[in-house]
Parts: structure tokens; C-alpha cells; sequence
């Protein structure tokens, strides 16, 4: 399990840094579909299989459609292409690559003396929905009234424009 | 309760002289000479309600969580200084009143508040009440000089507001840093002045906290250093403005080191005298030298000032008897002074459209009055024995002399260059040829004249009989230096 | 582990083959109901007329027009082959056989497959650079996003009562009464949302030849277009395969063994869904939208409700 | 949920049902009065739903929030805040043209989020309050997305907040594989011990955590949206943006920080003082280069941020109440500030009054207003006789209090250079006006409505700055409930 946890979580970041350096919209969005599957390999992996379940389905399998969707709807052709291809200069991904590199050294250090991820117990739906609705109920009805926000403020904006 | 009185009635007659000059300017300059009236005959009426050492005094809660309270208390040097309030407030609103006509309702409304604020400033024994006030006189100034100021008036109200400002910032960091230490002595959140006094500081805080509180009022006094806003802003001022500004703003800063630096920090006080000493007398001989330059009237008498507020300083830090009085003295003596000197000269702005003297000249004989007066008023500047000026400026040569003589000997150095500048002026504005500035202005009017002659009356008073007023001021000076604890 | 790899070479197999095989049996199934005979001249009953389309789509030039977007063009065909195949190891044929229970999330991992197989449809329309590819990408993609919705819901009725989303368990649990009983309501919905998941007719429109000429697979032909092609009968069978399990009680039944009842069932929907096609016109785009948002929704949501209530009450 | 958690958290429930009643309203009536009629006495009744939820107070309700003394206070703190952006606004969007009634809705959900925030105990509180807050925003900063400015706005501030969001749950993602738990409380017993669970990760947590809300809060060096929202918004919800958002999350941050026993951490504090030391100085001096009324204050409110996270250091409960009232002084200042921005450019279309030039002889021309503005600016600059004096006094008294003499420093020179350009543009409304230019300015005439409140809050703001126990008090109250371990 120990292999497939790593072999995903390379595929995720891999991925990942093709959806940044990739110039071709689409393509950046194959990668982070990529990316969002090997997330849920890792979660599945970690004992969470419902949490990958719901990352293929919502994430995966619905919000990116979207992205695809509206990405085709642009119709971006090889001008953006070049475009984009311009803004990738040494000049703006040094510094944040930089930083990230800091960022994971720091994290892979700490993790080699800390704990390693080991597979918990594995967790079913059944409890996953007994918390979600037992304390984290409130969590759940801000959550909606979050995605009312955004369904309100999308309502408005896409209709004046 | 007439403490309160003393703070509100300026106050109250600022908001009303705003709200009725809609009806008609009159209003305003009628209501506030009555305001000014009103608070002078307040002061004079037997002050009672106080014990002690106090005259009067009144203390309530104000934001009692934080432990400031609206604490108000006058002894004989309050006393004298808001009498002096009072006057000099009566006479700016006379001599504005024909010089303003624009926005005259607003106009009073500040003039009035800063009143307040140094009314306030003079009573309050809250530190932070004191701090309030401190900063309420500068808004309404910044006021006065921005909207009714000369041509650079905004330079001046901005560089104005920020020195001073700057330094209340120090002196509020220091008054918070004072009362947090003394809430770690006895776990008491307080910022009343006679409390404050006792606590006990390390040498090396005590000074930290000296200079920022030193500082603060050295820019306000102006300690030559600090000074560099005062001409600006004198000049850019409208007269009534630089009459408060010399004859009030400044005593306030005096004031401050009088009340609060040496009694609350008298070991770090004693130890800096001679610096400030030597700030005093760098004032005197260096303010009386540019004053000497100037071709600009009003800058000549803010450099003037300058001089003899150094007088001040000089005289504070020798700290005696004699020098404290001399003090006192000097800074009755210059408000009545330097006011009508100011207003002189903004009556000789409203003639002749102009403040440079090498435009003026021989103007004896077209104004003699105006130009008696001016002579008068130069002379006392200088100090002329039997006016007031040298009764404060001797005092306090004497008992600095005791303590330094090299301080005091400087010092009279300045006193003669004061001498230069005063006749300097003059003679280049009254006699000699008459510039053609066409047509023969009009001389002082009535109103004016009355102006300078309780100002002349004041002057001689202090100068022929100056005992009243020491008597007056004594027990408030004796209060300050039991306080001190300085031998 | 030969055990296991049998099971998954087997169920690959059979699934393939059958997958081809359809396109035979759609074929003379449309026939038979159209009153005309369908293909029957190579080898016994048109049997073999499988092979012969096979070798003529795997001997056509393999060709990416230039075009097209060629790392999408090529990826397109394979996602939906891949995750149709993918959603099918979840699927208990029988309690023997069977790939992978997805620790007792089998149902979501179903769900997940098929809403990642919209990406063949959407990356080939968009990567054959071509507006009538492109529209029906749209089309797709807007559809089955809606019907994922109620795809799913419906099934919550199912999960509520059976307490789990491990199909093995839904199955056992239908040991008394299949679930088409109590989820009537949801087998509808579910049924319904499924056929437009792998748009199949009467829900083609992604694809729909009098419009879009072909829709998505405009530009594809030879093996890439063999594989959507089959990909389709591979989704047809998965669906009649969860509609089976989930509804009907999966490889339960009395006296046959339990692989041939599953057969028996799934085969039966298969012949439905044919049969929908030879019944049914295409709708409207907007009447499918309509239709999927305004009454399929509300009722996925009712049955669910009702569901709950029930199950609390009880 | 037991009847009194209900009770507790009544104000985020009644809050909840009137946004449903607005949204049906809407839906049924498409009526610009009626939406904010029934906002406004949402927000009343919300406002009402306090008294009960202190009876059940302090009480932790779930995990996810604690409605205590200090919830409470800021709750109604920020429903006040709002209540008055929405006095403020319906003039302004009455001369909008586009349909306004959305906009109360919005309103209404941004608040929510906000209530969430202040009484959140738990990250997920914190991460979805925080959200609440954030995405209605965007719809409230591109409300009329006719001129292309609050659109701009809009998709900037999407992009921050959505880095800012990153950070957020990277740092409290290695929190809590630090600490296996999410809960405040917990987080705090967790590192009971003297320097337990303190190493590196954790420190890397809490420092992209407080990232993540420094983009919010714009505390410098992540303050760079901040002009162009501030600029790009209506007036109004430019208001809403520096003072209840801001609000909300400082106030979270205050908790997380007390409750989880984040603060007593040498790295810690000195980061925050260099966020702090770092906001004041270029908030300040950036302040100085703009000749946007609205850009000014933007920078101007980094700088406060700034004076803020002063007060913030002096932990405990001092700095719960230092907080607290500079939060108060801060809102009412600054909303009395756009208030008159607001005032001045509804009923002019599309177009705000917001050029330092436009502003040229406000006193003479619109005496009241300016001098609301007036006194606006000095509370900003921390002068006598308004709220922000006593701010700055509580600000200045928390860096000495703790003796950071770097950080008290700071802020006089902070001030120093603050004046400044308040008071340039104190000069400028002094200044007689020119001729051609007042006709722009002129043209606001404001709304009943608007100007009431406008006066409400100079009101409140002379009146606490001269008289502050009550609030004092009030506050003072509120900190010693707020059930800290």
C-alpha cells in the first residue's frame, strides 16, 4: 500500500506542475484532472474511500467538466497558447518555485523525523454522515449558505454582464 | 463645578458663535467677546471649592475602566495663565474684527476651541485629560492657519501640525509607559498627575521618560532645536492666530515642563538642566540674531519670540525662587507683548497689503498713533526697565546667575541683541523717507486703541508693581516646587 | 491470485465480446421490430458480420486529421473504453465473481466512472477542432452533468435502505423484496438519468447524426471510432448491469444459478434499452434539460425524502 | 442540539431565516424597498436575538462555535456595521439603474458568514465562516458591473482570496497533523506542555495560517489588493469590505490565537510584530503617494491593520479589550468615512466622487458633510474629541504594556506620517473651491436615509470620543466573559 500511496502522490504533484507549466489550456486541465485523481488514490489509500469516491465524483467528475466546459466555450487557439507560453520566463516561476522547494524540503524533513502517513482504520460512509450531521451540522447548513452565496452573487454577475 | 464652567464656556460660545453667524457675522464676534467676558468675570469672581494648595478643584469620573479621570485643578500659575487666556482671547477677537470676513462663524468657532484646549491644558491634572487637551488646541489652530492664513499658510499649518503632533505622540507614549510602570509598582491604573508623583523610576527609565515628555513641550515651547515650525506658522497665521499661537500655544509648552517635567522627574531633571539650560540660551542668542536678519515683520517678532521664550527655559531649569518668578513673569509679560505686536503688525498688513519692511518707512507721520504704540511695544520687547519684559527677563538672569553664571552672562548677551532688532524695527518701519505705497492709510481705529491700551496698562502694571501678581502666583509655585522634591 | 486474475480476464472478456456482439444484436433487433431483416448474409443469422466490420475498421488508416488536437484526439476514445471497463470491476456478477468490492463504496466507484467517462465525449469534440464535434461537446457536457445529479440521488433510496454502497451488501439486502418495489420511483429516475449518462438514444444528443452530422466523433473513424462505438455497448451494458443489481436483486433468484439470472436480467434490460431506440424520437435539446431539471430532479428528491421518512418512522 | 445551544446560537439562526425570507421575497417580488425593508428588519431582529443568546452565553455549541461575552459583543458590533452599510447603500443603489435587490441578499450572507467567523471555535468555523464572508463579497465589490473598475475589483479580490484560502488550509492541514485536532480548545491542551507540539510544522502552520488571513485583513506585504478593491468597489460596499470583513476575521484570528494558545511563542510574536511593523510603515507611506480618496483610506486602513495587531500582541485579556475597542473605533470611523464618500456620489450614476480634487472646498460648499469628514479623518489620525483618539491610547498602551518598544515605535512614526495626508486632504476640503470643479460634487445629494445615518455615526463617533466609559465598560464586560483557558 505503502508503494501506491508514493507512486499517486508523485502522480499528483507531477501533475500538478504540468497543470502550471503547461501552456495549452486544456492540457493544463487534463493534468489537474490527473491530479485530482491520484488525490483520490491517496485518499483511498490513506483508509478514506468514500473521501476519494467523492473527489472522482465532484471534483473530477463534475467541477472540472465545468472548467472543461467553459475553457471550450473560449475557444482559446494557438494566440493564447503563445501568450501564455510568454508568461512562463524564468523571471515569474523562480521565486515562488523557490519557495515551494523550501516549503517541501522543510515538510519532507520534518516528516522523515516525525511520523510517517501510515493507512488508519479504514473509514465507511456511515460515519462520515453520522458526524457530518451530529456535531458538524452547522458546518453543514453554513456550507449551504455558502454555496447560496455563490449561487447568488454567479445569478447576479452573470445576468448584468 | 466652575473649573468646568472655565473649560465649557468657550466651548459652548465657539458652537454657538458657528451656528449663529449664519444669521449675520456680528453674531459671532459678539457672542464670543461675550463667551471671553463671560470667563474672564468667572475668573474673577473668589474662586472656592478647593483645598490644600488647590484654588478650586474638581475630579470625576471620566472612562473609569481605563482609569482616566476628568480631573481639573487651579492654583496661582493656572490661574494667572488662563487670566492671561482670557485676555489675550478678548483682544484676538477684537483684532479680528474687521480682518475676518470670510467664514467668520467658523472662524470663532476654532478661535474658541483652542481657547479651550489651553484652558484645559492649564487645569487638567489627568495626565490624559492633559494629553486631550494638548492635542484639542492644535486642530482648531491648524484651522485658524489654514483657512484664514497668509500665502503659505498651508506649509505652515502642515509643518505646524506634524512637529507638534510628532512630539504629542512621544509625550502620549510616555505618559502611557509612566502610569503601565507605576501600574506594575502597586497595581493601580491611573493617570492622575498627584498620584503619578510618587512613583519611583530607575535613573536610566526616569530620563527616557523625561526627554519624551521634554520634548514634546520643547517643540511646543520652542527649544531652538524644535523651533524651526514657529516662524512658519506665526507668519502665515491670521493675527488673531499669532496672537494665540505666541501669547498661549507657547506657554502651554512652559507650562508643561513647569507642572509635569521637573516635579514628576526631578533626579533626570537635575541632570539635564544644564543641557536644557544651554538649549535656553542657544534660543536667546540664536532667535535674536535671525530676528535680526528678517525683512519680514511677523517673522521678526516670531524669531523675537523665539528669544525670549529661550528666557523661559533658561529660567525653568535654573530653578529657583527668583528664576521660577522671573518665569512667570516673562510669560505674562510676553503674551501681552508679543500679542499686540502681532496685532500691530497684522493692522499694518491690512493697511499696507504687505509685511516686508523694506516696503515700509516713515510711516511716523502718516500713522502716529499706530507708530507710538509700535515704539511702546518695542521697547517693552527689549526690556525696558518699568515694563514687564524686564521684570521677568531680570528675574530670571538673577537666580540663573546663581546657579551658572556662564548660562546667565550668554544670556545677557542676548538681551542686548534684542535691543538691536527692536530699534532695528523701528526704524526701518516709522522713520526715514516714506515709501510711496500711495495714499496716506488710515491710523488705528478706536477699537484698536483700546485693545493697546489694556495691553500697555498690563505691561506697565507687571513692570511698576509686579508684587500682586508674584503673590498671586507664589503659593501655585511653591505647590510645584514641593513637588519636586528638589532641594 | 489466478483465481482473482480469472475473474478479471474473464469478466473483461465476456464483456468485450459482448459488447460486439450487440452491435449484431441491435441490429437485427431493430430489424425484427422494424419489420425488415438486418444483417444476415455473413456467416449463420449475420453472426459473423461482427468479425467483418471488426477487420474493417482495424485494417482503415489510423488517422488524426492535422487539425485536431492530436494528444486529445487519441486520449478521448480511450478514457471512455477505460472507464466504462473500470466501473464494470465493481459490478458482483456473482457472489464468486467479481473484481474488486472498492471497500464497500462499489456504488460511488461506479458513479465516478461514469462521470469521468463525459471526458471522451467532451475532449474528442474539443479536440477534433470542429464545430460540429464542438457543439456536441457542449451538448454532452451539459447534459450529463444534469443527469449525473439525479443519477446519483436516485440511488440514495437504495443506500438508505440497504444501509450501504457496497453493491454485494444491496444485493444480499434484496433477499426479501427486490428493490424495485419500494424504489420504484427511483429505478425510473435512475433509469432514465442512466440511459442520458451514456447517451444512448433517445438521449443522443451529443451525437445526434440529423443535426451535428455525427456530433463528438465527427472526425473519428477507424479503430478510435470502433472504440467509442463499443465504448457505447460497454456503457449499455453497465447500466442494464447496475439497473440489475441495484433493482432486481442482481444474481438472486430461485432454481437457476445465480450467474444466469444476473445474465437473464441484465440481458433483459439490454433489449429494453434497444427497444427504447427503435420506440422513441430524440427530444429537444432544451425539453431534455427541462424535463431532467424540472420533474427528474424533483422526483429523485421526493423518493429520497419519502425514503428517509419512512425508514426513520420504521 | 439541546434547546439552549439553539438559544445560543439564535443570532446566526434568525440571521439565516431572514436572508430565506429575502431571497423568497425576491423571488416572488423583484422590488428594490422590499428587499431592503426585509433585510433591514432582519438585521434588527438579529440585532434583538442577542439579549436571548446572552442568556444562554458563554456556551459552546457544537465544536464549531462558542458564543460567549466577546462573540457576542462583536456579533452585534458587526450586524450594527451592517445595518448601517445598508442605510447607506439603499440611496446609492437607487441611482444604480441595474436591479438592486440582490444586493441585500448578499448583504445579508456576507454578515452571516461574519457572525460565523466571530463565534467560530474550530477550523472548519474558521474556514467556512470565512468563505461565507468571502464569496458574497464578490458579488457585493462587482455590484454594478457596468463600468468595468468593480468588475476588475471583483475577479482581483477573487484571486487573492483564493490564494489566501490555499495557504489558510495548507497551514491548518499541518496544524492538525501536528496536533490531531481541529478544535481551538483542544489544540490548546494539546500543547499544555512547556514547548510541546511547538516545533517547525506547527510553526509553518500557524504561519501560513496567519498569511492566509494577513491577504484578508491586508496586512502588508500582502496588502497589494487593497487599493484597487477599495477603488473598484461602490462606496458602500468599500465600507463593508475595510470594516466588517475586517472585523470578522481579526476577530477570529484573536480567538485562534487566545484559545489555541498560539500566542507564548517567541517566532510567533515576532512575526506578528513584523507584519505589524511592516503594515504601519507602508501603509502610511504609501498613503502619502495617492490622490484617490478612496486609495488613501485603503492604505490608511493597512496602516490600522496594522495598529491593530499592536493591540493584538498584548495578549490576554488586555488585548481583548484593546482589540475590541479599536475595532469599534476603527468601524465607526471608517464607515462614517464612506458614508460621506457614499453621500457624495449617489444619485451621480455610475461614477463616485472619489478625485482628491473633487473635494476642493467641500466645507464651504456642503458644510455638514465635510464636517463629518472632517472629524472622520481626525479619528483616523487618532485626535481628541473622536473614538479614534482612544484607539490609538488602547493601541499605544498595549505595545508598552508588553514593552515592544520596535512595534510602539512604529506607530508613533506610523502616525506621524498618517497625519500627514489626512491632513492634506483635511487642507483641500478647507480650500476655497475652484469654479468648474464643484459641479461634480455637487451633484450628490444623497438619500434621507443615507445622510440619518451619516450623522448617526459622526454622532457616535464625537460622542465615544468624548465620553468612551460605556463603551468601555461594555467592552471591558465582554472580555472578562469571553472564557479563555
Amino acid at each position: 500500500m505503502t508503494v501506491t500511496f508514493y507512486l499517486a502522490a508523485v502522480v499528483a504533484v507531477a501533475a500538478t506542475l504540468q497543470v502550471i507549466i503547461s501552456a495549452n489550456a486544456v492540457h493544463a486541465l487534463l493534468s489537474l484532472i490527473v491530479s485530482l485523481l491520484a488525490v483520490a488514490v491517496v485518499f483511498y489509500v490513506l483508509g478514506a474511500p468514500f473521501a476519494a469516491a467523492l473527489e472522482a465524483i465532484v471534483y473530477a467528475g463534475a467541477i472540472m467538466v465545468l472548467f472543461a466546459f467553459v475553457v471550450m466555450m473560449l475557444n482559446l487557439g494557438a494566440d493564447a497558447t503563445r501568450q501564455e507560453r510568454g508568461w512562463l520566463v524564468p523571471a515569474i516561476w523562480v521565486g515562488p518555485t523557490v519557495l515551494s522547494a523550501v516549503l517541501l524540503g522543510e515538510l519532507v524533513y520534518l516528516l522523515r523525523t516525525g511520523s510517517a502517513p501510515a493507512g488508519g482504520a479504514v473509514v465507511s460512509p456511515e460515519p462520515v454522515g453520522a458526524l457530518l450531521f451530529g456535531p458538524y451540522v452547522l458546518a453543514v447548513e453554513l456550507a449551504s449558505m455558502l454555496l447560496l452565496a455563490g449561487l447568488i452573487a454567479a445569478f447576479h454577475l452573470g445576468r448584468s454582464s | 463645578m466652575t473649573l468646568v464652567w472655565l473649560v465649557l464656556i468657550p466651548l459652548l460660545g465657539g458652537c454657538l458663535a458657528w451656528l449663529a453667524a449664519r444669521r449675520s457675522p456680528a453674531w459671532a464676534r459678539w457672542i464670543s467677546l461675550v463667551a471671553l467676558f463671560a470667563e474672564l468675570a468667572l475668573l474673577l469672581v473668589p474662586v472656592t471649592g478647593g483645598h490644600g494648595r488647590w484654588l478650586a478643584e474638581v475630579d470625576l469620573p471620566w472612562a473609569p475602566p481605563l482609569g482616566i479621570r476628568f480631573h481639573l485643578a487651579m492654583d496661582g500659575l493656572s490661574f494667572a495663565l488662563i487670566l492671561l487666556t482670557a485676555v489675550l482671547g478678548i483682544l484676538s477677537v477684537l483684532a479680528s474684527w474687521t480682518e475676518i470676513t470670510e467664514k467668520v462663524g467658523f472662524f470663532h468657532f476654532n478661535l474658541l476651541l483652542t481657547l479651550t484646549g489651553v484652558v484645559g491644558v492649564f487645569l487638567a491634572l489627568d495626565l490624559l485629560l492633559f494629553f486631550f487637551f494638548w492635542e484639542l488646541m492644535l486642530i482648531p489652530m491648524y484651522f485658524l492657519i489654514v483657512v484664514w492664513g497668509h500665502e503659505r499658510r498651508v506649509y505652515a499649518a502642515i509643518k505646524f501640525f506634524l512637529f507638534t503632533q510628532g512630539g504629542g505622540l512621544l509625550l502620549l507614549i510616555a505618559i502611557l509607559t509612566l502610569s503601565f510602570l507605576y501600574f506594575r509598582q502597586s497595581h493601580v491604573v491611573t493617570f492622575d498627575y498627584l498620584t503619578l508623583l510618587k512613583i519611583h523610576l530607575s535613573p536610566g527609565t526616569d530620563t527616557l521618560l523625561m526627554l519624551g515628555f521634554f520634548i514634546a513641550f520643547a517643540v511646543k515651547l520652542p527649544a531652538v532645536p524644535f523651533h524651526t515650525w514657529l516662524p512658519d506658522a506665526h507668519t502665515e497665521a491670521p493675527t488673531a492666530g499669532s496672537v494665540v499661537l505666541a501669547g498661549l500655544l507657547l506657554k502651554t509648552g512652559a507650562y508643561g515642563l513647569l507642572r509635569f517635567v521637573i516635579p514628576l522627574f526631578p533626579d533626570a531633571s537635575v541632570h539635564f538642566a544644564p543641557f536644557a539650560m544651554g538649549m535656553g540660551v542657544a534660543g536667546i542668542i540664536y532667535g535674536a540674531t535671525l530676528a535680526f536678519a528678517q525683512t519680514d515683520l511677523k517673522r521678526l517678532v516670531a524669531y523675537s519670540s523665539v528669544s525670549h521664550l529661550g528666557f523661559v527655559l533658561l529660567g525653568i531649569y535654573a530653578w529657583n525662587g527668583l528664576a521660577l518668578q522671573g518665569v512667570v513673569m516673562q510669560m505674562l509679560a510676553h503674551g501681552l507683548s508679543t500679542g499686540a505686536l502681532f496685532i500691530l503688525v497684522g493692522a499694518l498688513q491690512e493697511r499696507l497689503k504687505t509685511r516686508d519692511m523694506g516696503k515700509m518707512g516713515g510711516l511716523w507721520t502718516s500713522m502716529p498713533r499706530l507708530a507710538a504704540i509700535a515704539m511702546f511695544f518695542a521697547v517693552a520687547s527689549l526690556g525696558l526697565p518699568g515694563l514687564g519684559d524686564f521684570v521677568g527677563e531680570f528675574l530670571v538672569l538673577l537666580g540663573t546667575y546663581r546657579i551658572a553664571p556662564a548660562f546667565a552672562a550668554a544670556a545677557a548677551a542676548g538681551l542686548v541683541a534684542s535691543a538691536l532688532y527692536a530699534l532695528l524695527l523701528i526704524q526701518r518701519v516709522f522713520h526715514g523717507p516714506p515709501s510711496g505705497t500711495g495714499g496716506a492709510p488710515p491710523d488705528l481705529a478706536p477699537r484698536h486703541l483700546f485693545v493697546m491700551g489694556i495691553m500697555m496698562a498690563g505691561l506697565v502694571w507687571f513692570g511698576m508693581a509686579p508684587q500682586p501678581v508674584f503673590d498671586a502666583v507664589a503659593p501655585g509655585l511653591d505647590n510645584i516646587t514641593a513637588f519636586a522634591r528638589i532641594p | 491470485m489466478m483465481a482473482g486474475l480469472a475473474n478479471v480476464f474473464g469478466i473483461l472478456l465476456v464483456l468485450v465480446i459482448t459488447a460486439a456482439l450487440l452491435t449484431w444484436v441491435e441490429r437485427r433487433l431493430l430489424g425484427l421490430w422494424q419489420d425488415r431483416l438486418g444483417p444476415n448474409r455473413v456467416g449463420p443469422a449475420g453472426l459473423l458480420q461482427v468479425v467483418a466490420d471488426m477487420i474493417k475498421i482495424l485494417f482503415k488508416e489510423d488517422w488524426v486529421p492535422p487539425f485536431a488536437d492530436r494528444i486529445g484526439f487519441i486520449l478521448a476514445p480511450a478514457i471512455v473504453m477505460a472507464a466504462l471497463l473500470l466501473g464494470f470491476a465493481a459490478i458482483p456478477v456473482t457472489p464468486g465473481i467479481g473484481v474488486w468490492p472498492v471497500d464497500g463504496v462499489g456504488l460511488l466507484f461506479i458513479l465516478a466512472m461514469i462521470s469521468l467517462s463525459v471526458y471522451s465525449t467532451v475532449l474528442g469534440g474539443w479536440a477534433s477542432n470542429n464545430k460540429y464535434a464542438i457543439l456536441g461537446s457542449l451538448r454532452a457536457v451539459a447534459q450529463m452533468l444534469s443527469y449525473e445529479v439525479f443519477l446519483g440521488l436516485s440511488l440514495l433510496g437504495v443506500v438508505l435502505q440497504a444501509r450501504s454502497f457496497d453493491l454485494r451488501q444491496i444485493v444480499a439486502a434484496q433477499a426479501g423484496m427486490w428493490f424495485v418495489v419500494p424504489q420504484f420511483l427511483g429505478f425510473l429516475v435512475f433509469m432514465t438519468a442512466g440511459i442520458a449518462a451514456i447517451h444512448r438514444l433517445p438521449f443522443d444528443l451529443p451525437e445526434a447524426e440529423s443535426e451535428l452530422t455525427a456530433g463528438f466523433h465527427t472526425e473519428y473513424s477507424g479503430m478510435k471510432f470502433g472504440i467509442f462505438f463499443i465504448g457505447e455497448y460497454v456503457g449499455i451494458v453497465l447500466v442494464s448491469a447496475m439497473l440489475a443489481t441495484l433493482f432486481f436483486g442482481g444474481w438472486l433468484g430461485p432454481v437457476l444459478p445465480p450467474l444466469l439470472w444476473f445474465l437473464i436480467k441484465t440481458g433483459a434490460f439490454v433489449a429494453f434499452f434497444i427497444l427504447l431506440r427503435a420506440a422513441l424520437p430524440r427530444p429537444r435539446y432544451d425539453q431534455l434539460m427541462a424535463f431532467g431539471w424540472k420533474l427528474l430532479l424533483p422526483l429523485a428528491l421526493l423518493n429520497l425524502m419519502v425514503t428517509a421518512a419512512v425508514l426513520l418512522a420504521f | 442540539m439541546s434547546g439552549d445551544d439553539i438559544l445560543a446560537i439564535l443570532p446566526l439562526v434568525v440571521l439565516g431565516a431572514a436572508l430565506s425570507i429575502v431571497v423568497l421575497g425576491i423571488a416572488l417580488r423583484r422590488d428594490h424597498r422590499q428587499a431592503a425593508i426585509l433585510a433591514a428588519v432582519g438585521l434588527v431582529l438579529t440585532f434583538a436575538s442577542l439579549w436571548p443568546a446572552a442568556l444562554a452565553a458563554p456556551r459552546q455549541v457544537t465544536p464549531l462555535f462558542a458564543i460567549d461575552g466577546y462573540a457576542l459583543l462583536l456579533m452585534g458590533l458587526i450586524i450594527a456595521e451592517s445595518f448601517a452599510v445598508l442605510l447607506l447603500a439603499h440611496g446609492y443603489l437607487q441611482h444604480l439603474g441595474s436591479s438592486a435587490d440582490e444586493f441585500y441578499a448578499l448583504l445579508l450572507l456576507t454578515t452571516l458568514g461574519g457572525l460565523a467567523l466571530i463565534a467560530g471555535s474550530h477550523f472548519v468555523s474558521f474556514f467556512l465562516g470565512l468563505e461565507t464572508l468571502t464569496i458574497p463579497l464578490l458579488g457585493l465589490i462587482a455590484y454594478p458591473s457596468d463600468p468595468p473598475l468593480p468588475l476588475e475589483a471583483a475577479i482581483k479580490y477573487l484571486i487573492l482570496a483564493a490564494m489566501s484560502s490555499a495557504l489558510l488550509l495548507f497551514g491548518m492541514a499541518l496544524v492538525y497533523s501536528r496536533l490531531g485536532t481541529m478544535e481551538f480548545a483542544r489544540m490548546a491542551v494539546a500543547q499544555a506542555g512547556e514547548g510541546q507540539g511547538r516545533d517547525l510544522l506547527w510553526i509553518s502552520g500557524v504561519a501560513l495560517i496567519f498569511s492566509g488571513v494577513a491577504f484578508k485583513l491586508s496586512l502588508a506585504p500582502f496588502h497589494l489588493w487593497v487599493a484597487d478593491v477599495y477603488e473598484g468597489a461602490p462606496a458602500p460596499v468599500t465600507g463593508f469590505v475595510a470594516v466588517v470583513s475586517k472585523s470578522a476575521v481579526f476577530a477570529l484570528l484573536l480567538r485562534y490565537f487566545l484559545a489555541a494558545g498560539v500566542f507564548r511563542d517567541p517566532t510567533v510574536d515576532l512575526m506578528v510584530g513584523v507584519f505589524a511593523i511592516a503594515s504601519m510603515l507602508a501603509g502610511n507611506l504609501l498613503a502619502l503617494l495617492q490622490n484617490n480618496v478612496k486609495r488613501l483610506l485603503a492604505y490608511s486602513s493597512v496602516a490600522h491593520l496594522g495598529y491593530l495587531l499592536v493591540a493584538f500582541l498584548a495578549t490576554g485579556a488586555a488585548a481583548v479589550e484593546a482589540v475590541l475597542y479599536y475595532l469599534t473605533a476603527y468601524g465607526v470611523t471608517t464607515l462614517a468615512a464612506f458614508g460621506v464618500v457614499t453621500v457624495l456620489s449617489t444619485g451621480n450614476g455610475s461614477t463616485e466622487i472619489v478625485a482628491l480634487e473633487d473635494y476642493r472646498g467641500l466645507a464651504w460648499r456642503r458644510p455638514w458633510l465635510a464636517g463629518a469628514f472632517i472629524l472622520s479623518l481626525l479619528s483616523l489620525a487618532g485626535l481628541p474629541l473622536t473614538m479614534g483618539f482612544f484607539a490609538k491610547i488602547y493601541a499605544a498602551a498595549a505595545g508598552i504594556h508588553q514593552g515592544a518598544w520596535p512595534l510602539v515605535g512604529a506607530l508613533v512614526v506610523g502616525s506621524v506620517i498618517g497625519l500627514f495626508y489626512y491632513l492634506r486632504v483635511i487642507v483641500v476640503i478647507c480650500m476655497p473651491g475652484t469654479a468648474e470643479i464643484p459641479q461634480r460634487a455637487e451633484a450628490g445629494t444623497g438619500s434621507v436615509l443615507g445622510l440619518a445615518t451619516l450623522a448617526g455615526l459622526t454622532g457616535v463617533l464625537v460622542w465615544l470620543g468624548v465620553y468612551p466609559a460605556p463603551a468601555v465598560g461594555l467592552i471591558r464586560g465582554a472580555a472578562r466573559v469571553i472564557g479563555l483557558p
